[in-house]
């Protein structure tokens, strides 16, 4: 590397440097030393509810295979079949015992192991050990309250290590009431934008929805929250690079369905119930998980993550969900509210990209690409806050958490990977 | 049905006149083409082994979903009543829909235009192909290709819009975004 | 006029036929279609925000102009009279048109054709649009698309073009060079 | 005949149909539309400097070929008889046609219809051009563009494709591979 | 770098390393060490006419920003909102008093100061010190003779310093008349190829258009030059890489319209008083401002810029212009000869870029791209001419344009910028 | 160059890092040290019969020129004009007395030399030497059994030595009756993969057939092979990086057409007459020629280059071929099975193309990268065979093939080029 990781990133004075979005040998090192070693998303539970349900995605621009196998046990993989390479399943979805490569025909069962080599016996006289050339799992997989996350560094901390009081917040959007929730909805689009900018996105930007998403709030896309900056709404991290938007645990954000305004209402003593007392100080609409999972509340509900695909290019794999324990008119009213809202045709969603896309393309310039960007709002006012368990800013508004975010960014990319 | 010219003609230049009013960004006029009960969906596609297929061993065959455009909404990306297009359409021109602002350049073209007798009586089923151009900015170009099933109700002497179902032929759509209509 | 079959479908047939010339490279039959005194004229598009956008607060609204394809032939690609047109296919049969030679292979697709009167008794307005496919040397490609608004006058038992207006749905034309006809 | 706009509309409205079952994958009840006889051919094209061209100075001009589709087949990347048509289908069906599996979506686009005399009585000569869109996995997209020339011939009441000759504009292929109809 | 720089260019055999038009870190390092410190052209006066005018362009691949403020000042400003880095405008052209930046809304004067921060108190408690981030002006901004000029190089000697000479001969293009020139037409597309071969071709590329054009010429689209190679046909570089092509100050190679071809003659003597004695020598009909600006008048009128995008990749930017004090039917003359010749339908145009595009293909063949490229007609008989002010070629073809086009090439890159 | 080129094939234990699939500094030290040294198929001789034919074609990224002058003798240049470098024939085939490029006029014949300068004596003053700007040719060039291979590398051992024993393989192919072989179809497109897949693939892989192609052969595009794997098939490689797949010399492997099968049966004495006893041991009916021709006879009959187009992409040029003496309807056939076997639509052919990319494409992933490709089968059983003066396999499916073609890879790769 010609560059120095350790100068990207000003966290002191809320400034970053350029080319940390644009620069092929940055992004090749944000692959080994972030995307290899972090906690990855992979799926939700109700994706693949029975045994030889699978699904393919990708860990950074690695192609992985979930599947649940015939004994019900969930496991990750490479996708890719351990011969010459060819990639295992094509597939997006579906169920099955094993599945065999397109190429020469080696066969997997749901399990990952190797149980079909043809000519096994007469080709390789029995000298290549099967059990040696099973699919490449996941150096460690765990599920959280219906989500399940790998990473491919077996020295990473635990999965609960990772997410530390981040584990609370992730609740308040998938354990609100018992059975969790549910997919209802998926979308697949590719972004022209470096995947930071949607990761700091959602993981603090409340400041951009007054003016990005003026025009969908006031033609009744949204009712809006009922908090305002001023009072209620805050920019909370727990740490870790994690962070969130949050209003007052009185205050509502959800989709504008009145069957999902009333059933919120109702629930509301149920689910402050079950997430104990904090739930009453704050109400988590939208936030990050680092690197590149985020989780959304307020307007549409859904879950998604950022797939790098190149210093300028993203993919945004998105999925609709809601309480698997909500009435099915609600669960309707959610799936419309996320189809209408955060889609490819989302009304709030489509006017993020051009934004992304272009913060991302300007850094081409010889001369913008020296400008620094600017996260200062609210810089050295953020305190942590011993009931929430995370730093929080002094206002609705703040760059608080994205200062978290390049922080957590740079300490990872400073240190090598093994 | 599909042997009457003269009705084909007239639904195609129903249809031409429909795209134009697109084009154009006269979508008023283009909302007035709609029945006030009128579904528009348009969903993307899966990527799926048939149950033919030997590249897996299907383990409980009798779940397996074969077919690419799920029934059950799981890939719409637009799923409209009049209402949401006429918001859609308010939004527009706020001033502030950023997505069309400048707004994009879109050509549709609509082809292979066949028609079938409808449900009710004053109905007609209409299949058609779309490709929409899309150009925006300097120099971005996206090519939004499908198909499309339409009900078309006869009402008050002239033809409406009952029903739009469009499949978009992609799985990651390789569109930033789609703040267009079709 | 609009409702009549039998002339949208003659006026459909004229323009396949003379697509047909194109892509086959018969220029001077191609030629032979248009009036003496016509105009073919073709532009690509501006980038500008409507009066109504947020994204500036207009200084001078009274001389904004909003529309894209400016009347000022500001943005035209071509302008051409029947001589300057019998010049450039003159041109390219000189062996030394270097951008055809040897000869883009072209594909030109008509659609969406409308007919409503002309000004004058004996012409039509028609609008259709086109994806026209340009491929050249071993691998290169470009869709040129848009839209075309023809006025047709009925001269000796036969329609000719006498006046072509293009719209090129671009802003950076994304083909090195325009070498070819619409 | 090019004015009987009944007949074109009659053999438009056959050649969509038969797009359709290609988009639907009812590959048995496409085949049923050819007759028996077919010659099913389609060809790419060259890069050839015309006879013109003062790019070279030709030193044997007798030899010399021009034409860009080789009437030898030289470039033919399908000639199909029935038979062969039937064997293609027929391994798209044992599961492990792996260039489909899971399959193409395919999208086609039949346009500029035209429709003259045949050789036979019973037959006509019809020309049309072709976007056939196909998307493939997560992100694959090809464009197959070109020409077609069929022949048509009434059979038992119904018309049936005597003879179909496919160009497809390209010189070295984009696609990785043809694995769909057309 | 691990190309040395200063073994690229051979000025004194003619000849040069095919890698400068094809290695994308040479293409880098043109960012920096020539579109970073060269002033370069922005645009016409008559585009931005009124207060609140502007365009937008690029320097380099820097998008900018050119505006006339409501106080009639015109400013230059990198076309990059200073908080997240957003493309502030995204219109070719229009008319504003202030723009508001997509994202969060920040708003600039068209002065280029910020003037509006939402939520600036509350959020920012107003240390955000919005004299600091206003827009980022270009280092030096200038205007000689209606065309105005930038650099982002501070320490860059004057306009004036760099155009040197070259500025009497940019007279001859746009102040002939009282009034100087007016734009007509605007064409922009993408080629590709490298820059530099448009550049080094209307820099002094006579030879050519015998050959590439001759179609064109031969079928009315020009009437030609009334100069002919042997006699008053030359290469004229006044220096720093500017170069031009002149025919005699008897001839005249003008658009094949008669209007023009009257015109020309009617004011010709105004036109040679204006331009002094100097411009009874010479009449420059194409020329290229070092590095990719260039000036035509022969068979069309226009400006254009050769904005790099990579180092196969190419967009044209080109304004048909006309004298201001030519009547209307001259005019249309002018714009239509425009059209028809250099455009992307230009009947001459159109002949150039497979040539450029395929000069900088093969560059790519590890064989092909150890063949010099050859620039040796004429080589050594170049004089200097103190009348002209310039070096001037022995004959109406020859290359000494293109040796000096890239002899200033080599000396920009041989400088590592500050 | 950042990586150790000596540690990126493990031949003993048959395995390979995948980053010679992907990596761009891997595939551009390719270019140097194998495409720029190694011996290249250019073309068919009856693809060029004539005074003045034509064909034009690559030699890895370098497009090339092969010309047979108006005497009759065969050349092959460089297709890229001394001048300014654009390419000089943009043609795929034709007939000339001399080429002119497009640009400035240069003309040379259909030798290669520099016949026409324009202006060379008032522009020039005859100081440009044209005996010295002539097209560039080959370092060197020759003709195997009416195959024209070339090489860049005028250190390069002679085709025979390069070719070694390998020659007589060809002859299977392409000199089985008198008069060889002519060209009948001509198929070029490209492929979203390395080139090494398919060159390893045609070199020995009898492995993927019974499965990548099982629904070919089943649905009768092929009569498959009368060989079994356990009894004549063999994988064999006489050196140098070359392999083939042979099949008993008893044995047949022809397509389907029973035209062809009846000819087969009728010439087969006279073609092991021809070939010599070797040809009664093995029938060889697919190989590769190191590094990217290959010859195919079985099932189809082609000949096709693997042209490099980047790390992941690949443009196969391939002709069906017949023996010149055989009758028309037997040449018809064999046009015909190659234009339904192995082809853009072959029923063969289109089911490789997605294992081929999706082998290239995996090795993007960072996890996936650090994988080995397995090339084991059979490993350490290859024997040498002095009848057939090759290593050959223990049993019809073998890498043994793919171990040699990479460990000649890993020889030239890891010796820089002059
Ligand atoms: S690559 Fe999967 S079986 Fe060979
Ligand atoms: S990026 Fe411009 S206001 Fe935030
Ligand atoms: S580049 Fe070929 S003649 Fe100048
Ligand atoms: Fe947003
Ligand atoms: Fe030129
Ligand atoms: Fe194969």
């Amino acid at each position: 590397m010609n560059i120095d990781m350790n100068r990207l990133v000003d966290s002191e004075r809320g400034l970053l440097d350029r080319r940390i979005f644009i620069e092929p040998e940055i992004y090749e090192e944000e692959q080994r030393r972030i995307f290899a070693r972090c906690w990855l998303f992979l799926c939700h539970d109700s994706q693949i509810p029975r045994p030889g349900d699978f699904v393919t995605t990708y860990m950074g621009e690695d192609p992985v295979l979930v599947v649940r196998d015939t004994g019900g046990a969930v496991g990750a993989f490479l996708n890719v079949c351990r011969h010459r390479g060819n990639r295992l399943c094509r597939a997006d979805s579906g169920n099955a015992a094993s599945f065999t490569c397109a190429y020469h025909g080696w066969t997997y069962g749901n399990d990952g192991r190797l149980t079909g080599v043809p000519y096994l016996k007469e080709a390789y006289h029995n000298e290549l050990q099967r059990e040696r050339w099973g699919l490449v799992p996941v150096a460690q997989l765990d599920n959280y309250k219906g989500l399940w996350f790998a990473t491919f560094d077996a020295e990473a901390p635990p999965l609960s290590d990772s997410l530390g009081e981040m584990a609370w917040y992730i609740d308040t959007f998938v354990d609100r009431r018992e059975g969790g929730v549910e997919i209802l909805a998926t979308h697949k689009w590719a972004m022209p934008c470096n995947w930071k900018f949607p990761a700091e996105n959602f993981g603090g930007d409340a400041y951009h929805v007054h003016w990005s998403h003026f025009s969908a709030v006031t033609t009744g896309f949204s009712v809006g929250s009922t908090a305002t900056p001023a009072s209620a709404n805050r920019a909370v991290s727990p740490g870790l690079g994690h962070g969130l938007i949050c209003i007052g645990g009185d205050g509502y954000g959800d989709p504008p369905m009145p069957e999902i305004q009333a059933y919120e209402r109702d629930i509301r003593p149920e689910v402050q119930a079950r997430l104990g007392p904090r739930a009453a100080l704050v109400n988590p609409i939208v936030g990050t998980v680092f690197p590149n999972f985020s989780l959304l509340r307020g307007t549409s509900r859904t879950l998604r993550v950022w797939h790098p695909r190149g210093p300028d290019k993203t993919e945004i794999w998105s999925w609709v969900f809601a309480d698997k324990a909500a009435p099915p008119e609600v669960k309707e009213a959610v799936r419309l509210a996320g189809v209408r809202g955060f889609s490819p045709a989302g009304t709030f969603e489509q006017d993020d990209m051009d934004n992304w896309q272009e913060c991302t393309r300007t850094c081409r310039g010889v001369a913008a690409r020296q400008m620094p960007v600017n996260t200062q709002m609210g810089l050295g006012r953020e305190r942590f806050d011993p009931a929430l368990g995370a730093w929080t800013s002094d206002y609705g508004f703040s760059e608080s958490n994205h200062r978290e975010f390049y922080r957590r960014w740079a300490e990872l990319m400073g240190t090598a990977d093994a | 049905m599909r042997n009457d010219p003269d009705l084909i003609r007239e639904i195609e230049q129903f249809l031409y006149r429909e795209a134009r009013l697109l084009d154009e960004r006269r979508f008023d006029d283009w909302l007035a083409l709609f029945t006030d009960d009128v579904r528009y969906w348009m969903a993307s596609r899966s990527n799926r082994y048939p149950k033919s297929s030997k590249a897996i061993a299907i383990l409980d065959p009798a779940r397996y979903v074969e077919d690419d455009v799920t029934g059950a909404d799981e890939l719409a990306v637009m799923d409209e009543t009049k209402e949401t297009l006429a918001a859609r359409i308010a939004r527009l021109a706020t001033g502030m829909a950023w997505a069309e602002d400048p707004p994009s350049r879109t050509r549709h073209f609509v082809a292979n235009v066949e028609v079938e007798p409808g449900e009710a009586d004053a109905e007609l089923k209409v299949y058609s192909n779309f490709i929409v151009y899309r150009s925006r900015a300097e120099s971005e170009e996206d090519f939004y290709v499908g198909a499309r099933q339409d009900v078309l109700r006869r009402e008050g002497g002239a033809w409406k819009i009952a029903r739009r179902r469009l499949v978009l032929d992609q799985n990651v759509l390789s569109a930033k975004n789609v703040s267009i209509f079709f």
